[in-house]
């Protein structure tokens, strides 16, 4: 298979850049491993509405839908469970599709395999029942499945409020809110008021979840004591941190930037990585909020074609312009600090980036 | 916490097994991984990679940033020998040596010498 | 440089702490109380000896006074186990497949060659293969087998060697790489990112980083470095019986796969290209593998010294500096640590080693005593 | 237990399919993986770990845990939460290391 443009990872980031790729004349090819693309937008209910020019709010879910919708009508070669596994040694990126595996031909890459929720640890934690607070979103929202009639959520984070709130509506009983900071870190107001009766014990950690073949009760230490109650479901919403393999085995280099997540792959403004054919979009870079995933995608894209001639120089630095302007307006302050501070970092080396022996 | 808790599901590694490999020196994941197996499982560190990093940062006082990750190899994620097998048809540049042809080749070699 | 005189003077400094030098470090704390510091750039096991398939391998190796040193080797396991503890040493019995019949007279050869030092080789048909070993293919043409052969748990045996050397006594120093070593008044000074240690003796252990080490003390190590790439699976139930040429199955479960050699420096990636040439390559071995998961593939930097054989002994016109690099480490440890102590401590070996000498080098071009 | 009609998505899926675990006839939407399926039936526990024996089931549902291994016709060790379920299909929990020997001797 042979393409300008190889993008790894069919969310909304990998999308966004496909579609933008594909109307600035590219041919591309967008691989993801699951069977459907989407990503982890294909089973987010709540509203979005902080998006970019162009894009309708609406729950998250159907915005993927519409997206989804223009790139099956588009040029873009889409490829569902296709696995980027590996490089060959004249750098091109390998995909297996569980029978065969084989290059991809592309001038340039991009990455977006998106980020992967922090796992949280404590006695009992691998029974079954107890799951990433993302697991428990896939089942309602996805698959129309119940992962149990009754729940405690481990961690207090917008997205914990967020998945505990849809558990609710899915008829799901939230025991309580398990914190171990002193106070809730949830910044909606709205959310914690819909869930305010749900108790949130702070100060708090999981002493051990129990049960015969799956989850059954959990105990939890507090600071009035220890707290003991019957749950099927335990979900664990510890935050989230980039999916780095395919960029290690891109000989890209990371760097550390807590407020993006912890161990992040090095970008410069171009979102161009330490592998000058590397261009990363989305979660994998620490972006966190739809609308300004959606425009690294955007920004990935001009600037992979950029890369391989198809865009200039001027053209491409006019329409990242606009497209970071339109992001800093949409994007958390923490993030976009720690974003700046990392493209500072990126400059701070040789420039264009250059690989990493 | 218990110490016994499990860090690494795959491989069912607890915190004291940790704690007793960077007590032995271990400084980094791919140091414990070596003595213990966490980290080896069919994951390959993409769940524990993290909780494993913050005991080093706490056992050994060091600011999490400084402890890298393990490194991470292909494939990304596991796949059938026979799907990494098919796929390329042309493999006449092959770097796979045989241990018979090698012991042969030596042999030959010995008989030109005189040791 | 002026000695403090409060400054230690080991009897031995080690460098490198792989498989061959934590091995020289507990064969001499064992047969003496001797001052013994190891010293490794990095951890125990983050390079080659932490790599590897880890056959203990001696069929094949020829001349066959090298198969006979490997022998003995694979004879001192058994007992080395009984003394440090279990490194999952297993004397499996090894399989070389052959897939032209044109090979079986070569084939004999060998067996005849082995036989004059006691290594007893079997020429198999393939039927008497498959008969052996079950999952091979049907397509090879026969093998070599040989019992002296078997695997061991690497990972296992250097921390084993090194728990049992700081037992009795040696002092170790990791995350710490030697800069430059220099002789004064007949005293090496080691010096390392974390000060300078003096010794008696010096022994460069540092398996493919030999070559640097080497330079230190002015000495051409004629040696290569070669990526080897190797595949594992998950743990698999036990279902191959014998080290065979290119696959093995762990005490664990896990087969380890590969047998590749490439010319690349110190580079550690591994390479789709190779691991599907590895893929097919096990699948045409034992096709019963096509289904098993790949969880991993690592690569090693093996040291091949220019002649292939193992390069061991003092270090000829600097007295009191020693040398130990061999690409199978692993197969000879034991034997290594063990005559390399009788050459420290008595000053002679039970073996005669002269011919494992770097001097036979000594009219190669590079070379400078 | 299947969530017949979600209260943002209503009726998502229609389409209706008999799946085996460890050969009992179960129901499943299409479209849904065979990790819901089976949660969809009350079945959470999907295997044993290998160490300590212990149950295993989905923890993460985006093919990166490898919690949820189950035996699919015949193929060992396929992630359940990234298989959509068909018609017929035969599942297994994951109790055991995958044996290549008993395709040698069946072969």
């Amino acid at each position: 298979m042979e393409a300008d443009v190889l993008i790894v990872g069919a969310g909304p980031a990998g999308i966004s850049a496909a579609l933008t790729a594909e109307k600035f004349g590219a041919k591309v090819i967008l691989i993801d491993e699951s069977f459907s693309p989407g990503g982890q937008l294909r089973q987010q209910t709540q509203y979005f509405s902080n998006l970019p020019t162009g894009y309708a709010p609406d729950i998250g879910l159907k915005v993927i839908e519409t997206l989804i919708k223009h790139l099956y009508a588009s040029s873009v070669q889409v490829y569902t469970n296709h696995t980027m596994i590996g490089a060959y040694k004249n750098g091109m990126i390998g995909v297996t599709d569980g029978n065969k595996t084989f290059p991809i031909l592309a001038r340039a890459n991009i990455l977006a395999p998106g980020a992967q929720e922090e796992a949280k640890i404590f006695p009992g934690w691998t029974l079954p029942g107890v799951m990433t607070a993302g697991a428990a979103q896939i089942l309602i929202n996805r698959e129309s499945v119940l992962p149990g009639k009754r729940a405690v959520m481990i961690g207090t984070n917008n997205f914990a409020f967020t998945v505990a709130k849809q558990l609710h509506d899915c008829g799901v009983t939230i025991e309580a809110f398990i914190e171990e900071k002193s106070q809730i870190t949830c910044s909606d107001g709205i959310l914690r008021d819909e869930l305010k009766h749900v108790p949130v014990w702070t100060e708090s950690t999981v002493q051990i979840a129990q049960g015969t073949g799956q989850v059954e009760r959990v105990s939890v230490h507090t600071p009035e004591g220890r707290k003991e109650i019957d749950v099927d479901l335990i979900c664990i919403s510890n935050g989230f941190t980039p999916i780095l393999e395919p960029f290690v085995i891109m000989d890209c280099e990371l760097t550390y930037k807590k407020h993006l997540g912890g161990w992040v792959p090095l970008y410069n403004e171009k979102l161009q990585t330490t592998n000058p054919s590397c261009f990363i979009a989305g979660n994998a870079a620490g972006i966190t909020d739809l609308g300004p995933i959606l425009l690294t995608g955007e920004i990935a894209a001009i600037s992979a074609l950029e890369e391989i001639g198809i865009l200039n120089s001027e053209e491409a630095e006019i329409e990242r312009r606009k497209r970071w302007l339109e992001l800093e307006k949409l994007e958390n302050t923490a993030v976009c600090q720690a974003r700046k501070n990392l493209i500072a970092s990126s400059r701070s080396r040789q420039s264009p980036l250059t690989k990493s022996k | 916490m218990e110490k016994s808790t499990i860090v690494c599901r795959c491989e069912e590694i607890n915190i004291e097994e940790i704690e007793l490999a960077i007590k032995n020196g271990a400084r980094t994941f791919d140091d414990i991984k070596r003595l213990t197996r966490c980290g080896m499982g069919p994951c390959q560190a993409k769940i524990c990679m993290n909780p494993v990093r913050e005991i080093i940062a706490t056992y050994t006082n060091t600011p999490l940033e400084d402890i890298p990750p393990p490194r991470l190899r292909m494939p990304a994620i596991p796949v059938r020998l026979g799907a990494l097998a098919n796929g390329v048809e042309d493999f006449k540049e092959s770097s796979i040596a045989s241990v018979f042809g090698e012991s042969v080749e030596d042999g030959d070699e010995q008989n030109d010498e005189s040791v | 440089m002026v000695m403090n005189k409060m400054t230690k003077v080991f009897d031995c400094i080690i460098i490198g702490s792989g498989v061959v030098g934590s091995s020289i470090a507990y064969h001499l704390s064992e047969r003496k109380k001797y001052e013994i510091l190891l010293i490794d750039k990095s951890y125990p096991l983050s390079g080659t000896s932490g790599s590897t398939q880890a056959w203990v391998w001696v069929h094949s190796k020829t001349p066959n006074w090298y198969g006979e040193l490997s022998m003995y080797s694979a004879e001192l396991y058994a007992y080395l186990e009984k003394k440090i503890g279990d490194f999952e040493y297993k004397r499996t019995g090894g399989i070389a497949p052959f897939y032209n019949e044109g090979d079986r007279d070569k084939a004999l050869k060998l067996a005849e060659e082995q036989g004059k030092v006691g290594i007893k080789i079997d020429v198999l048909t393939r039927d008497e293969v498959l008969e052996k070993e079950p999952a091979v293919s049907p397509k090879i043409a026969g093998a070599t087998f040989s019992k002296w052969d078997g695997n061991l748990n690497p990972f296992r045996l250097v921390e084993l060697y090194i728990r049992a050397a700081k037992k009795n006594g040696v002092q170790c120093s990791f995350y710490n790489r030697v800069t430059s070593i220099k002789k004064v008044r007949g005293i090496f000074h080691v010096e390392t990112e974390q000060g300078v240690f003096q010794g008696n003796n010096v022994i460069l252990a540092g398996g493919p980083w030999s070559k640097e080490l080497g330079k230190m003390l002015g000495v051409y190590i004629p040696v290569r470095q070669v990526r080897g790439q190797i595949l594992i699976t998950e743990p698999l139930k036990p279902f191959l019986k014998y080290t065979i040429g290119g696959v093995r199955q762990t005490d664990n479960g896990e087969v380890l796969i590969g047998y590749s050699k490439e010319e690349v420096g110190y580079d550690r990636r591994t390479t789709l290209d190779v691991m599907q040439q590895t893929a097919r390559m096990a699948i045409d071995l034992v096709p019963a593998l096509a289904k098993a998961n790949i969880v991993r593939a690592f690569s090693g930097i093996r040291v091949i010294p220019e002649d292939g054989l193992p390069i061991f002994g003092e270090i000829p016109g600097i007295k009191g500096a020693y040398i130990a690099v061999m690409h199978s480490g692993i197969t000879l440890s034991a034997i290594v640590g063990t005559l390399m102590t009788e050459l420290l401590i008595d000053g002679e070996t039970s073996l005669d080693i002269s011919r494992y000498s770097l001097k036979r080098f000594s009219n190669l071009p590079n070379r400078k005593i | 237990m299947q969530i017949h009609i979600h209260p943002v998505l209503g009726e998502k899926f229609t389409e209706e399919v008999t799946f085996y675990f460890n050969n009992k006839p179960l129901k499943a939407k299409k479209g849904q993986t065979v990790a819901a399926a089976l949660m969809a039936n009350g079945i959470r526990n999907l295997g044993t770990s290998r160490k300590f024996l212990q149950p295993r089931g989905l923890y993460c549902a985006t093919g990166r845990c490898m919690s949820c291994f189950v035996t699919i016709n015949g193929v060992e060790h396929v992630l359940s939460c990234m298989t959509l379920v068909d018609e017929g299909m035969k599942v297994f929990p994951s109790n055991e290391d995958p044996d290549p020997g008993s395709e040698i001797n069946g072969s």
